[in-house]
């Protein structure tokens, strides 16, 4: 009996840190400035990605990213994760990695045949929420914080009912002459 | 911001159902309560244990069912009579004329309205955000769509209330009899801002409102100072274009409102503060400050980045 | 008529209940008014499903939008598999009634056949409906309608084996034969909620 | 699950006897006695009204003054939304029901509810349901976008996380709860009555518990098709109200007011039906017009599932439609109207005793009257257009509920404590009780009245300054303050008055009904040997009891099924015993409920325990078979 005891409170626990985690609405502060004064204005910021954000298991910030990956157009290259112009997201195969640092990278800094380079223009904290919903495409996440359908065309099932894609890290196709 | 004090003939209709309502309804309400007044003072007092009288004198049991039919008969009527006030009313609100309407095409957006007027031909056209200046005298038909969750259009003094929902799109009339700026709010719940959504409605003499227009057709001036160059570059390359539009720059974007003009704007943050540059500047720095779950983050800028964007919104007059 | 039971001499009178029954069949018995009040909810859902589809319909000119209706094979079919088993019910309602337990045994296996029949066509059922749950709101309503009449194919299936179980097995005793009259007369309420259900999924897209 | 194989010994059918702690404790958690189920339901729904009033102290606290921080938008989102959910779904019906539990079986004079352990069952998925969403608020998982939660703001894409799913799933658990007490509610009203007491001889509290459970019966349905739909569309991705894929978000307002409206008159039916014994006993004489008020009971049922267009005013529906629901809307005035002449007149025909109970009566006449006119105002299209979702309907919602429901429930408090407890609430306390309440309540509401016409929005965390709404907020605030006071004065009467409250004698106020009859609290069957019934006030008229019957046995505890017209004895039922079978299954349905809120597979996986608990719960045990078979004799 004792050993329920015991068990009752750590569950109670556990289930209210992954509640917390998933449900917890942060509205972003303002950020110091990343770059140094002497950088001339449109140069991309080389800053060093700060670790992953705690965006993976919470709800609000992968649905931010899912409505700031149509605002910003993602979709004309990716299409609704399907792949058009750029690589297909929600497949297992990430030409750069899949780690949510990789992404990171990718975005700020962009890729050759045609990813732009969005430092300055996607503020960290949305750059991560992006990562985490570019993530959930393919059920990398925690499928009880990933988002729902959209009240748009069904374009595919919903992120929380995708099934997980093990990640296969292909090696990066070589750079157009 | 009252709905008794009305500015417009669809606000003055229901402004005078109101007054009807209320002295009916009124009366019917004192009538009722001193009826109970009077029947619990005149009852003769019951000692504890006085026996009851279940048969009850039989007389006076008809005259009760008597005095009861005539309440109820009476009561009867007068709801007829307050249905057929209402429909009269309804009735006037549906002819309200509006044949050479000002044409708006009215968003509602996760905090913010989208207006854009429909006045005259294509080219004509022109996009603002959470300010209306609409001629006295001239009817307004609005077409209501919403981009996202369910809103409401109330301006208490110019008209009833009007949902925009989602996946429908609803004609939307009125007029402004009286000069003035009226205050509308968004009145369903839609989100965290729903507290910060209003809309100013500034009614004006035809030709101040033709200026107006006039000038919101016009893309943005070109920047005088370097300054404002510089703030203008600031602009087109950090997270303002990815959201906001400034008409005569490479700045397209819809899904925030179109700054061509916000400088002339007499509030921002879809009427949370005046605008004044230092609001302005306040509201950029850090708007999750001001409106918590906003769409628009705090900008990553450079403390000189910062001065020569300011200086660039303040000259989008 | 309650008259009669106060004595003309107003003395106080007393009923002894010994005399009385302790269980009756029909609207006698309280099981009676609890199905009906389970019956009632049931239709109540049933119908406001149907009033969705309907309403659903008046959203979209071309109906069903953009996928064939459900073919009708399997859906006839279990309409008349369902149709067939109120024979079997009502034989196991009237066995009921007269307490006869060999027939209530016989009628209520060949009642569990019959449920096992209609169950194992429901799932070719699914199969035919030409959409999925999230294809559009079609999908959606067409599969909630299954879904919901489905569930109730299971319940009283379920319900149907427990007290065969429970006839072959159990202690036996008045108030089961009423259990299972009342259990018939579920199954009578689940056919005939089927038959709206039916003309809505598979007829209505063709004929309205 | 060991400690409910063990077969439990059956208590006899009297007060459970001291065994030790386990054994009560097992006996309360199996008890089928449907006073202590329906004083559980009642007690419950009192601690959810408080913590509901803790909830609308704090908005009270947020508004009182304009740019207030003391809540953020996401913490007052979630707090108004469980206000409102609480006060609607976790207080209003359930004490209700609990009412009607307690009452209607001893008002009709048998020995317990029709189904029992069904009601055991009801009160565990209550107290589940309230349990969850409760603990959800504390987790951050609080309902966030109202009681009536619309959609797409309550959608997938918008209703972020799962606090959308959990309000969803509340709904679930409490319409069951209440669906299952209305069937128990009904099948008593027709089939237990006391030999004798035919249609026209029920009390009218029975009437009034009776209409509001087919309410029930017919209104829930829709409100459980709707969440059920809500969670689908934010689980597994069907396009209920998806308009981009046919569907639509007015689908969500049709079905939940075609809920919501009969919701709202099934809170208030039930309170009608408190007012007419309280008045009746108070002014010493029946209520005048006894079929009127039963037909305007009916009448009132019937018209409320015609009005649920009223809250949709100003969505883009026909005018001719919105027209219709304006003269339904206005209609329903006269049947209420009817009720209220009725008792003027009884209490103007009578010799009236102002005591407490009849003081909160009074109170309901000034206030739901006053509720009644604006809900006459905003029936109206046009003018419904400026005060829809203002703090104008704030205010008339609030005193139609308040009015209409909480002032007859505390006069039935004060009415029936003596005896559910055998003693009598202080007079003096209840005064101030009332006269504080009567206060604070006005002085809450009644501004909101003119903030609303001045344009101040349902819902907002916060306002400017400059709108000049800050004032009258303040007000309201202060008049929430008042009726904190006044409900604190609520518990002390209570609690002190378990113990040293006046002793009340099985008839205290010398009422009319049977219920009045039994001794205070009532011993556990009820009656040994229940009435024939004479007349329609048994304890006042001189025939009213006219005779008792015997021979209904004690083990099992058998009650009397009469016919459904005129009561005519029929034959006698074993009703059901204790047993713990209602509280596991209620724990499965529970869990199959929680989980299906995290994965659609939790309804077919958690379906197998509830099915096997419901089964053993069904399966009739050999000593209860040997009870029933010695006694047996078929028809």
């Amino acid at each position: 009996m004792n050993a329920s005891r015991r068990m009752l409170p750590v569950c109670c626990v556990c289930v209210s840190l992954c509640a917390c985690e998933r449900e917890a609405r942060t509205f972003p502060a303002p950020s110091p400035p990343p770059v140094p004064a002497s950088q001339e204005i449109a140069a991309p910021a080389r800053t060093a990605p700060p670790a992953s954000g705690p965006n993976e298991k919470n709800a609000y910030a992968m649905s931010e990213g899912k409505r700031l990956f149509h605002w910003y157009n993602c979709a004309g290259c990716h299409a609704e994760g399907g792949g058009d112009k750029g690589p297909a997201l929600m497949d297992d195969v990430w030409i750069y990695g899949s780690a949510p640092e990789n992404i990171y990278a990718t975005i700020v800094e962009g890729r050759p045949n045609g990813m732009p380079a969005f430092a300055g223009r996607i503020t960290p904290e949305q750059t991560w929420q992006i990562v985490a919903y570019v993530r959930s495409m393919s059920g990398l996440v925690a499928s009880t914080a990933a988002p729902g359908r959209d009240d748009a065309i069904a374009a595919h099932e919903p992120e929380s009912r995708s099934e997980r894609k093990p990640p296969k890290d292909a090696a990066p196709p070589a750079p157009t002459p | 911001m009252s709905a008794l004090l009305p500015a417009g003939p669809q606000a003055a209709h229901v402004a005078a159902l109101w007054d009807v309502m209320l002295v009916v309804t009124g009366i019917v309400f004192v009538a009722i309560v001193a009826a109970t007044i009077v029947a619990v003072a005149r009852a003769r007092r019951g000692a504890a244990d006085a026996p009851s009288d279940a048969a009850g004198a039989t007389a006076g049991e008809q005259r009760s069912h008597r005095i009861i039919w005539a309440a109820v008969l009476a009561s009867t009527v007068l709801l007829a009579g307050l249905v057929v006030a209402s429909a009269v009313t309804d009735r006037a609100l549906a002819s309200l004329p509006t044949d050479g309407a000002l044409r708006i095409t009215l968003t509602a957006h996760q905090w913010w309205w989208e207006a854009t007027y429909e006045d005259g031909g294509v080219h004509d056209r022109f996009t603002t955000a959470n300010e209306l200046h609409i001629p006295v005298g001239r009817p307004v038909l609005f077409t209501l769509a919403a981009s996202d969750v369910i809103h409401s259009l109330w301006v208490p003094e110019l008209s009833g209330k009007k949902d925009l929902i989602p996946g429908r799109v609803a004609p939307h009339a009125w007029r402004a009899d009286r000069a003035g700026t009226y205050r509308g709010v968004c009145a369903e719940f839609c989100g965290y801002q729903h507290a910060h959504m209003a809309l100013l409605v500034i009614a004006e003499a035809p030709d101040a409102y033709a200026a107006w227009a006039e000038r919101q057709r016009q893309p943005a001036a070109e920047p005088a100072d370097d300054a404002a160059k510089r703030g203008r570059d600031v602009f087109l390359t950090s997270t303002c274009a990815m959201c906001h539009a400034v008409d005569g720059t490479t700045a397209q974007a819809q899904r925030a409102p179109n700054l061509t003009h916000v400088a002339s704007r007499r509030t921002i943050a879809a009427g949370t503060l005046a605008n004044s540059p230092a609001n302005r500047a306040a509201w950029i720095a850090d708007p999750q400050a001001i409106k918590p779950g906003a769409n628009m983050p705090p900008h990553a800028l450079r403390p000189e980045d910062a001065r020569a964007l300011f200086a660039y919104v303040d000259t989008l007059q | 008529m309650n008259d009669a039971l106060t004595r003309p001499d107003g003395a106080a009178r007393v009923l002894d209940a010994k005399g009385l029954p302790t269980y009756a069949f029909g609207n006698r018995s309280v099981m009676w008014w609890g199905t009906m009040g389970l019956m009632a909810i049931e239709s109540t859902v049933f119908a406001l499903a149907i009033v969705c589809y309907f309403y659903l319909w008046t959203r979209i000119d071309r109906w069903p939008p953009g996928v064939p209706p459900p073919a009708l094979l399997w859906g006839t079919l279990n309409t008349l598999i369902l149709l067939v088993s109120v024979w079997p019910n009502q034989f196991t309602k009237h066995a009921a009634e007269r307490r006869d337990l060999r027939g209530v045994r016989i009628g209520i296996v060949v009642s569990l056949a019959f449920a096992a029949a209609f169950l194992g066509v429901r799932v070719l059922e699914f199969s035919a409906l030409g959409c999925r749950w999230d294809t559009n709101a079609y999908g959606s309503i067409v599969w909630l309608l299954l879904g919901l009449h489905t569930t109730h194919l299971v319940t009283d299936a379920y319900d149907t084996g427990v007290l065969a179980v429970l006839m072959f097995t159990g202690p036996l005793e008045g108030r089961r034969f009423v259990d299972v009259s009342e259990n018939a007369f579920y199954w009578n309420f689940v056919v005939a909620s089927w038959l709206p259900i039916y003309a809505v999924l598979y007829l209505a897209p063709r004929v309205l | 699950m060991s400690v409910a194989t063990t077969a439990v010994t059956p208590p006899s059918a009297h007060e459970p006897e001291r065994g030790h702690a386990g054994a009560r404790i097992v006996n309360a958690l199996a008890t089928v006695d449907h006073k202590r189920i329906g004083l559980r339901f009642i007690v419950t729904a009192f601690a959810f009204a408080l913590a509901g009033g803790v909830l609308s102290g704090l908005v009270r606290h947020q508004l009182a003054a304009p740019q207030s921080t003391f809540l953020g938008p996401d913490a007052y989102d979630q707090i108004f939304s469980m206000h409102g959910t609480t006060m609607m779904f976790l207080f209003a019906v359930p004490v209700m029901q609990g009412m009607a539990l307690y009452l209607v079986p001893l008002m009709v004079g048998t020995r317990n509810i029709a189904f029992p352990r069904m009601a055991a069952y009801a009160y565990w998925m209550y107290l589940a349901g309230g349990i969850f969403v409760y603990a959800g608020l504390l987790l951050n998982i609080g309902p966030d976008v109202g009681w009536f939660s619309y959609v797409p703001l309550a959608g997938p894409q918008y209703g972020v996380g799962k606090r959308s799913d959990f309000w969803a799933q509340l709904i679930t658990f409490t319409e069951v709860s209440s669906l299952l007490i209305a069937i128990s509610v009904i099948t008593t009203a027709f089939k237990l009555r006391a030999p004798g007491m035919s249609l026209d001889r029920i009390p009218l509290f029975v009437w009034a518990m009776l209409v509001t459970s087919f309410m029930i019966v017919f209104a829930m349905p829709a409100v459980m098709l709707a969440s059920t739909e809500l969670l689908l569309d934010r689980l597994v991705g069907t396009h209920f109200f998806n308009p981009s894929e046919g569907g639509d978000p007015l689908l969500w307002q049709h079905l939940f007011w075609f809920f919501g409206h009969p919701e709202v008159y099934l809170i208030f039916m039930p309170a009608l039906g408190m007012m007419s014994p309280i008045i009746a006993t108070f002014s010493r004489r029946p209520v005048v017009g006894y079929p009127a008020m039963v037909l305007s009971l009916i009448a009132t049922a019937f018209l409320s599932f015609a009005l649920w267009v009223h809250h949709m005013f100003a969505t883009a529906i026909p005018e001719l439609g919105k027209t219709f629901f304006t003269a339904a809307s206005m209609m329903i005035a006269i049947p209420s109207a009817v009720q209220i002449f009725c008792w003027i007149a009884t209490l103007w025909t009578g010799r009236v005793r102002l005591t407490t109970p009849l003081l909160f009566v009074l109170g309901f006449f000034v206030i739901l009257t006053l509720g009644g006119m604006t809900g006459i105002m905003v029936a109206s299209v046009p003018l419904d257009l400026q005060v829809h979702d203002t703090y104008f309907v704030v205010a008339h919602l609030h005193y139609v509920l308040i009015g209409g429901a909480v002032f007859p429930l505390l006069g039935a408090v004060y009415f029936w404590f003596p005896k559910i407890t055998g003693r009598l609430l202080s007079e003096r306390l209840g005064r101030w009780h009332f006269a504080l309440l009567f206060v604070g309540i006005n002085v809450t509401f009644f501004p909101m009245h003119q903030l609303g016409l001045d344009g101040m929005p349902r819902r907002i965390y916060t306002y400017a300054a400059e709108t000049g709404w800050g004032p009258l907020n303040f007000v309201a605030s202060v008049g929430d303050m008042i009726t904190d006071v006044a409900m604190l004065l609520f518990a002390v009467n209570v609690v002190r008055s378990l113990w040293r409250g006046a002793v009340a004698g099985p008839n205290p106020w010398d009422a009319a009904t049977l219920e009045w009859a039994v001794a205070s609290p009532p011993p556990s069957p009820n009656f040994d040997e229940p009435p024939i019934v004479g007349g329609r006030e048994p304890l006042w008229d001189a025939g009213g009891i006219a005779g008792r019957v015997r021979g209904l046995a004690h083990e099992p505890p058998e009650a009397l099924v009469t016919t459904v017209v005129d009561a005519l004895p029929d034959h006698r039922y074993a009703l059901p015993q204790p047993t713990l079978w209602p509280l596991v299954s209620a724990l499965a349905t529970t869990a199959l409920f929680v989980g299906s809120v995290f994965t659609p597979w939790a309804v077919v996986w958690g379906a197998v325990p509830v099915g096997a608990a419901m089964t053993r719960w069904f399966w009739p045990r050999r000593w209860e078979y040997r009870q029933r078979i010695a006694v047996e004799r078929s028809p």
